[in-house]
């Protein structure tokens, strides 16, 4: 074991989206930085189809990759039968499911915790009322977020109204966009902008905006009140440091992305979200992080109330 | 300058247009090689070794070729008739749709009753995705070229909607996805431990007899004749009308089938991204192939050693892996090039020296 | 019902229609001048991602917005010429030639973009083309917000269309381009260059169409995405025949589609709640289906399309 | 005296694969001449021509053109523009236009420079219009090509042709689908401008016209140029002669007394296409062993005509009694299988499957017969051997069976679908301008081959433009004209002109 802790971590990530999607971006990101901090050796593949998945986990196991990352969400079974395949190599997964022993590990991005407080700051500020939340496509990952978002803004504005959307593509801003204009000219004044595109509505309309996954409030000043953000360094560092330990086994790391670990975030903008409301968020947070209360957790497909 | 058939078919040419274009390719493909600043030589080792290397290589490029096959004989019969469905795409979901309706519980029953059942499910199902466009187009005159591909989103839609909906797995922990086809109605696998599975050989049936029915048949020469000059055919007594809706039949369900073959044989359930575009690249097998049956299969193969061997180079080498898609677009354009160099010959000037 | 009049008289309405419709018209143009001249197109996907990514490039590499437009304007055009000679004087198949411009124009803009950027995680941007403010106009009611709130791109469309219907039916050379896609023996037998019309068509009409991929890019959104285009050419080779070849038709079927599709986007927000969310989404493709149905009679085809044509032979 | 040479072909040979199709021909042309070329299909006429223009690029030899100076200037070869330039004009035996353009613009095509922000239309269709006047070839200038009938199509051709100061017209076969009198004008009108300094050379397989309208001739015959005479000094026996290489007989028929009725249009109304006219009230009864000829400008009905007797259409009004049964569905296939064989006008859109092989068009009309197929499948040797006995039988030359019909001549076509439809042996023929642009030994094949089917007992509706024909090969004579038939005994070629022309003998 001594030896092997000089030698850099073998590890290679398999996305099925390009690295600059949201949610990708953060693991890329977490990989990215470890690749840097000299403990791994980083190699990936984008934007692969789901059909050729497979054969790329097996490609990359054969290769004597140490630690396998990636996201199985359309391919839960066949990903899992590769993985016991190859015993001797690591698997940290995002999917839906439960680990699988000896070496299939999962994770997913359970930042409901965040979203519900930028929720309660949205609910607050709102003066019409009505929020407008553009989607992707109606999947698990994206509901849970919505849910805990909206009942963050009706935990402080019971009267709140939601206008739901979804664009059918993870990547299409110029629809996205059109999505939230179309919400806004239904009196929406903040905008949940799940997807690339909604942020850029808002700032042309001049409305204010939530950010989710990652932060996006240079990229639009005077627009994102508050971000959820995702990180994956708390999950990943973990996975790493097993491997490196030789004691990584199937486990759910899910709760590495709780606010508690770090994996889950909220930033705000004190210039434009009013005192009183980060301080009842504040207290929110510490609520949560002490463990006295817990967000709901719901998949089902949000719409329009 | 001039171009010209070539009078005779020289069979050495046949046999080293296609090598040559091929090597051709490879060199072309140097260049975004060595833009990324990879070490050539040692990417053209590991493409080989992507498609040749291994048994499992081997598998999974047959795997990738198994679809192609259906999809591109749906288009090279369809085309054979004049008749252009652009629609494969939209056909293989439905064939999915109608196999894991069938497959996932509705009826149980022995392996030899359900796996035809949910072929033959699959084969209505996606003919019948083929069947509306060419009615539109007897009936109303509306182009099928816009119909059938039009279709190709509405139907992916409308499996989303499915997914999420009636065929949504309860034990999907919410992922839109139906739920496993039974284990009575699953392809057989052909080699254990790898992906490659029976829908390889229903694909090379089919193509064996798309071949036969369309060179050696009444209906292959109808079909024949409606897409070569339907005046003609109409003149001579063959009803038009009725051989283009079973061309567009038989078309949809070998769409369907692929379909039917990857959910059935290759992932056991269905998502809504089932295909990466099998039913768009099938229209470029077929027409590599020369709307031929048989055509069909070697140029399924070609496309996916092509795109498995360089994928699998791209992550060998480091290199993004969009430079697999750029390889096969580049092999293809360069496979039809050296095609025409099969056909033509180019002579500059006069020529009077023969 | 009341929703639905209610969404018709919003002008956002309108100025959304337009504005989802100009990537449209700019390709639908691009393949209308394709296929006038008897070539079809199907690299259009390809270029339209080509053309995103170059305009958008340019621009981020420091080159000011119109110079970005030419850049697109030039990957168009050469992916244009590399399809016209493998369909024009080596008379490939145009279908086979056009799906693999679309991969190969596809895959290597990603392939470059990758290249060059290999480390972001959120894509970069650039200050695309902002919304003219016109001086008076813009303020009139209703006319004002759906014309004059729109960026110059979209103006450039509706200039193109005009500049298209003109060519076709005001100029010697557009009378050429008709009848190289009608016959090309009788363009060649008065003289003409079948190749030269066909070449110099497929070439402008693709950079025409990098041009609505530019629009995604540098006035619909301010950053690369892969896939972005989203079957957005396809759509444009549905509209070309639904629009009988003719411009002002083809304009026409451009803005009904984004019609469409702005009102599907309302209508999901309105009524998502009893309805899923994809049958508001299938809505334009439906609804344009069902539009061809109603069009369709025999429209004239250009009769030489897809039909390649060898000097000297016959 | 000689007049001053225009044109000088030096050499020209072509080549196509194996085929030599013209053969280092010499041939000169003078100022104000009308020179005829003559040749057998495929002996090579068209090739020549179309080296001249540029569409071909020669394998030896080249084009001079006086330059006005008393020199002559070499044309670069393979070089449409170039020919223009020099002021040739052509027109070709397959037409070069654009349908889905007007009259003005097919003729303006090319002639006006290319890159003009617009047009100046009021200028050229004044121009135009000028042109028809001279040339007294009249077309309506903004219809659409695509809807004139062929013979008007035939006249924007010549039209395009003399257009831009042409001072050397090439005609290949203009007249082949223009009626007599429509050819008449075309000559008559030509011959003015000739008398102005033109130059022609034509092509026609209808003596008639060579001998009335040519100075001199040249005839080709496999590519090679076999002579050369004065039209003074030429008769037709000499003519055919020097173009076949042997003696021809033409087609006689002796007198039948015709059979029972097989055949009866009762009050036939059907809707014409477009522009032509439909049937408006036909009525006819043929007989077994009879040719019943339809004479008549085109679009007078004959294509309606043909379209129910081919069972491509029902009359929309009266009968139409088919061996004693009414017809009452459109169905190609139920005609076929009453014994009705059906020679189409078109045959290159209508007769042949130019993309499939020999054989196979060879049993296009019996893909149920127990003989071609067996349970759906093909028997491919009874095609074969079916195919090499009727190449045999009724002299189908080409490259061969298996090769595509596209290859085949337009003379061989028609003999393909001769063979075809009268193996057959049907009841009932509608020959529907079975000789169009056929030479003229071909043509006589085929009239002697209606008539061996018309002495078996068949009946035979011949429509035909050509007014010759029908006098020799038809027993009783209808002449159509707006969607009417008349019946008359007249053998006389004026007064039937007059009826064709809708005026009372
Ligand atoms: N494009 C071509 N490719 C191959 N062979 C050709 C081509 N054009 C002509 N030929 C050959 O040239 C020969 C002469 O053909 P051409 O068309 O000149 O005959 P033609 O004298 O005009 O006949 P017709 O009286 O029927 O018009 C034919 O035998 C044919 O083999
Ligand atoms: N593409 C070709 N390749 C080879 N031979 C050809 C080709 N086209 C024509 N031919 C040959 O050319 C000869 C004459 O052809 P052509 O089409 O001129 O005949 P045609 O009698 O003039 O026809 P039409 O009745 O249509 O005027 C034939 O012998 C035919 O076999
Ligand atoms: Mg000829
Ligand atoms: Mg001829």
């Amino acid at each position: 074991a001594g030896v092997a802790a000089a030698e850099k971590i073998k590890v290679a990530a398999i996305y099925t989206l390009p690295v600059e999607q949201q949610w990708i971006s953060r693991i890329h990101k977490a990989l990215n930085a470890a690749a840097e901090g000299g403990a791994i050796e980083y190699v990936y593949s984008e934007n692969v189809a789901n059909t050729d998945y497979e054969r790329v986990m097996r490609e990359y196991a054969e290769a004597g990759q140490q630690l396998i990352v990636g996201e199985v969400f359309g391919l839960e079974r066949a990903a899992r039968s590769v993985a016991a395949d190859y015993p001797e190599t690591a698997f940290l997964m995002g999917s839906s499911f439960g680990p699988v022993a000896p070496n299939f590990s999962v994770f997913d991005n359970w930042i409901h915790e965040p979203s519900y407080l930028t929720g309660m700051i949205a609910g607050a500020m709102t003066e019409s009322n009505t929020i407008g939340m553009v989607g992707g496509y109606a999947i698990p990952e994206v509901n849970r977020l919505m849910h805990a978002f909206m009942d963050g803004a009706r935990d402080v504005n019971p009267d709140v109204k939601f206008l739901v959307n979804f664009i059918d593509s993870w990547y299409d801003p110029p629809k996205a966009k059109e999505a939230a204009f179309a919400m806004m000219d239904a009196g929406a004044d903040i905008m949940y902008a799940e997807r690339f595109g909604v942020a850029d509505a808002a700032v042309e309309r001049g409305v204010k905006a939530i950010g989710n996954v990652i932060d996006t409030s240079l990229d639009y000043p005077d627009t994102i009140l508050a971000s959820a953000l995702w990180h994956m360094e708390p999950t990943i560092n973990r996975a790493i440091e097993a491997v490196a330990q030789g004691t990584f086994e199937a486990a759910d790391y899910g709760q590495y992305s709780f606010m508690q670990y770090g994996g889950g975030s909220l930033i705000a903008d004190p210039e434009l979200v009013p005192a009183e409301v980060l301080e009842k968020v504040a207290e929110k947070e510490r609520e949560i992080l002490d463990g006295m209360f817990r967000v709901n957790v719901n998949d089902a497909s949000p719409v329009s109330n | 300058m001039q171009i010209e058939p070539r009078q005779s078919q020289n069979p050495l040419i046949g046999l080293l247009i296609p090598v040559a274009s091929a090597l051709v390719a490879l060199a072309l493909a140097a260049i975004p090689l060595a833009f990324a600043g990879a070490d050539i030589g040692a990417a053209y080792q590991q493409m080989w070794q992507g498609v040749f290397g291994s048994r499992f290589a081997f598998t999974e490029m047959l795997t990738r070729a198994t679809p192609l096959i259906f999809t591109g004989l749906a288009a090279a019969i369809a085309f054979q008739a004049r008749l252009w469905n652009i629609g494969a795409e939209g056909q293989l979901y439905l064939g999915a749709l109608a196999a894991v309706w069938v497959g996932t519980g509705m009826i149980d029953g022995p392996q030899v009753l359900m796996i035809p059942l949910v072929i033959f499910a699959g084969a209505v199902a996606g003919g019948l995705g083929m069947v509306g466009p060419a009615y539109l187009r007897t009936r109303f005159g509306a182009d099928e070229v816009v119909t059938s591909l039009l279709l190709n989103f509405i139907i992916l839609i409308f499996v989303q909607m499915m997914l999420e909906g009636p065929f949504k797995d309860p034990m999907g922990l919410g992922w839109p996805q139906s739920e496993p086809i039974l284990d009575s109605a699953a392809l057989p696998k052909l080699i254990e431990k790898t992906r490659i599975h029976s829908g390889l050989i229903l694909a090379l049936v089919c193509a064996v007899v798309a071949q036969v029915m369309l060179t050696r048949s009444t209906w292959g020469f109808r079909v024949r004749a409606v897409g070569a000059n339907p005046a003609a055919a109409r003149h001579a007594g063959i009803n038009v009308n009725r051989t283009l809706m079973g061309v567009a039949m038989i078309s949809g369900a070998l769409a369907g089938l692929a379909g039917v073959s990857e959910v059935a044989g290759l992932k056991g359930y269905l998502t809504a991204d089932l295909s990466p575009g099998f039913g768009y690249t099938g229209i470029v097998v077929a027409m590599l192939a020369g709307l031929s049956p048989v055509g069909v299969v070697i140029s399924a193969l070609f496309i996916a050693s092509v795109f498995v061997g360089a994928d699998s180079m791209s992550r060998a080498m480091g290199v993004s892996s969009y430079l697999a898609d750029l390889t096969v677009a580049l092999s293809l354009i360069c496979v039809i090039v050296g095609g025409f160099f099969g056909r033509f010959r180019i002579r500059f000037g006069q020529g009077a020296a023969a | 019902m009341m929703d639905i009049l209610q969404i018709f008289l919003s002008e956002s309405f309108w100025a959304a229609s337009l504005r989802i419709a100009t990537p449209l018209i700019f390709g639908v143009m691009g393949a209308l001048l394709c296929e006038r001249a008897g070539v079809l197109n199907l690299g259009i996907e390809g270029i339209f991602a080509a053309g995103a990514m170059a305009g958008w490039m340019a621009v981020w590499l420091g080159a000011p917005l119109w110079l970005g437009v030419g850049a697109a304007a030039c990957a168009g055009a050469f992916f244009g010429a590399l399809h016209a000679t493998l369909t024009v004087p080596l008379g490939l198949s145009q279908h086979v030639s056009g799906l693999g411009i679309t991969m190969l124009a596809t895959s290597s803009s990603y392939f470059l973009y990758r290249t060059a950027l290999p480390d972001v995680t959120s894509p970069p941007r650039i200050t695309p083309f902002q919304p003219l403010d016109w001086p008076v106009v813009s303020d009139i009611p209703f006319i004002g917000p759906v014309f004059f709130g729109q960026t110059a791109l979209t103006w450039l469309a509706l200039f193109t269309v005009l500049a298209v219907w003109w060519l076709l039916a005001r100029t010697p050379l557009g009378v050429a381009l008709k009848a190289v896609g009608d016959n090309p023996d009788a363009v060649n037998a008065q003289g003409l260059s079948v190749y030269g019309l066909r070449f110099g068509a497929v070439m402008a009409g693709s950079a025409l169409m990098a041009i609505g991929g530019a629009f995604l890019t540098m006035s619909a959104f301010d950053a690369f995405f892969f896939g972005m285009v989203n079957g957005r050419g396809w759509i444009c080779i549905a509209l070309v025949i639904f629009a009988s070849w003719r411009p002002g038709r083809a304009l026409f079927g451009a803005i009904l589609f984004g019609m469409f599709d702005a009102l599907q986007v309302r209508l999901q927000t309105e009524a998502g709640a009893v309805v899923p969310s994809q049958v508001f989404l299938m809505t334009p493709y439906v609804l344009s289906i069902i539009a061809l149905v109603l069009v369709a009679r025999k429209a004239d085809y250009p009769r030489a399309l897809l039909q390649p044509w060898f000097k000297g032979q016959r | 005296m000689e007049k001053e040479i225009v044109l000088a072909l030096r050499g020209l040979t072509k080549r196509f694969g194996p085929v030599t199709a013209a053969d280092d021909i010499n041939l000169t042309l003078h100022r104000g001449e009308v020179l005829a070329l003559l040749g057998e299909n495929g002996a090579g006429k068209t090739t020549l021509m179309n080296m001249l223009f540029g569409h071909y690029t020669p394998d030896a030899g080249h084009v001079e053109v006086s330059d006005f100076k008393g020199g002559m200037l070499r044309l670069p070869p393979g070089h449409p523009q170039a020919a223009i330039d020099a002021g040739i004009g052509m027109v070709h035996q397959h037409f070069t236009l654009a349908e889905n353009l007007n009259v003005v613009d097919n003729i303006l095509l090319g002639a006006e420079p290319l890159f003009a922000f617009r047009r100046d239309q009021k200028a050229a269709r004044e121009k135009v219009r000028k042109l028809m006047e001279d040339t007294g070839l009249h077309v309506p200038m903004g219809a659409r090509v695509g809807e004139l009938s062929v013979g008007e199509r035939q006249r924007v051709e010549i039209l395009k042709a003399l257009f831009r100061e042409t001072r050397i017209l090439v005609l290949d076969e203009p007249t082949a689908v223009l009626t007599p009198q429509e050819a008449d004008g075309l000559f008559a009108a030509l011959s003015a401008i000739v008398k102005r300094g033109l130059s022609v050379i034509f092509i026609s397989h209808k003596m008639r016209e060579v001998l009335s309208f040519s100075d001199r001739i040249a005839v080709l015959r496999h590519g090679v140029k076999v002579g050369e005479m004065a039209t003074e000094d030429a008769d037709r026996a000499a003519i055919a002669r020097m173009m076949v290489g042997a003696e021809t007989v033409q087609p006689e028929r002796d007198s039948l007394v015709p059979g029972a009725p097989i055949l009866a249009f009762e009050d036939v109304h059907l809707r014409g296409e477009g522009a032509r006219a439909g049937l408006k009230g036909a009525s006819f009864t043929l007989h077994e062993g009879e040719i019943l000829g339809i004479a008549g400008v085109s679009g007078n009905g004959q294509t309606a005509l043909a379209q129910i007797i081919s069972g491509l259409a029902v009359p929309e009004r009266g009968a139409v009694i088919l061996n004693g049964t009414p017809v009452t569905a459109a169905s190609p296939a139920a005609m076929i299988a009453a014994g009705v064989g059906r020679i189409p006008e078109d045959r290159h859109h209508d007769g042949v499957i130019s993309a499939m092989s020999v054989a196979e068009n060879m049993v296009l009309e019996r893909l149920d017969d127990p003989e071609i197929q067996n349970r759906g499948f093909l028997n491919k040797p009874a095609m074969k051997a079916n195919a090499e006995r009727l190449s045999r039988e009724y002299d189908v030359r080409g490259p061969g069976i298996s090769a595509r019909a596209t290859l085949l001549s337009g003379g061989n076509i028609q003999k393909l679908i001769l063979a075809r439809v009268l193996d057959r042996a049907p009841k009932l023929i509608l020959a529907n301008q079975p000789t169009r642009g056929l030479d003229f030994g071909a043509a006589g094949e085929v009239g002697r081959r209606l008539l061996a089917a018309r002495r078996e007992g068949a009946g035979v509706i011949l429509i035909s433009e050509d007014l010759d024909e029908i006098l020799q090969l038809a027993d009783r004579i209808l002449v159509m004209h707006s969607g009417q038939l008349i019946e008359t005994d007249s053998r006389d070629r004026a007064a039937i002109g007059l009826l064709m022309a809708g005026q009372a003998a």
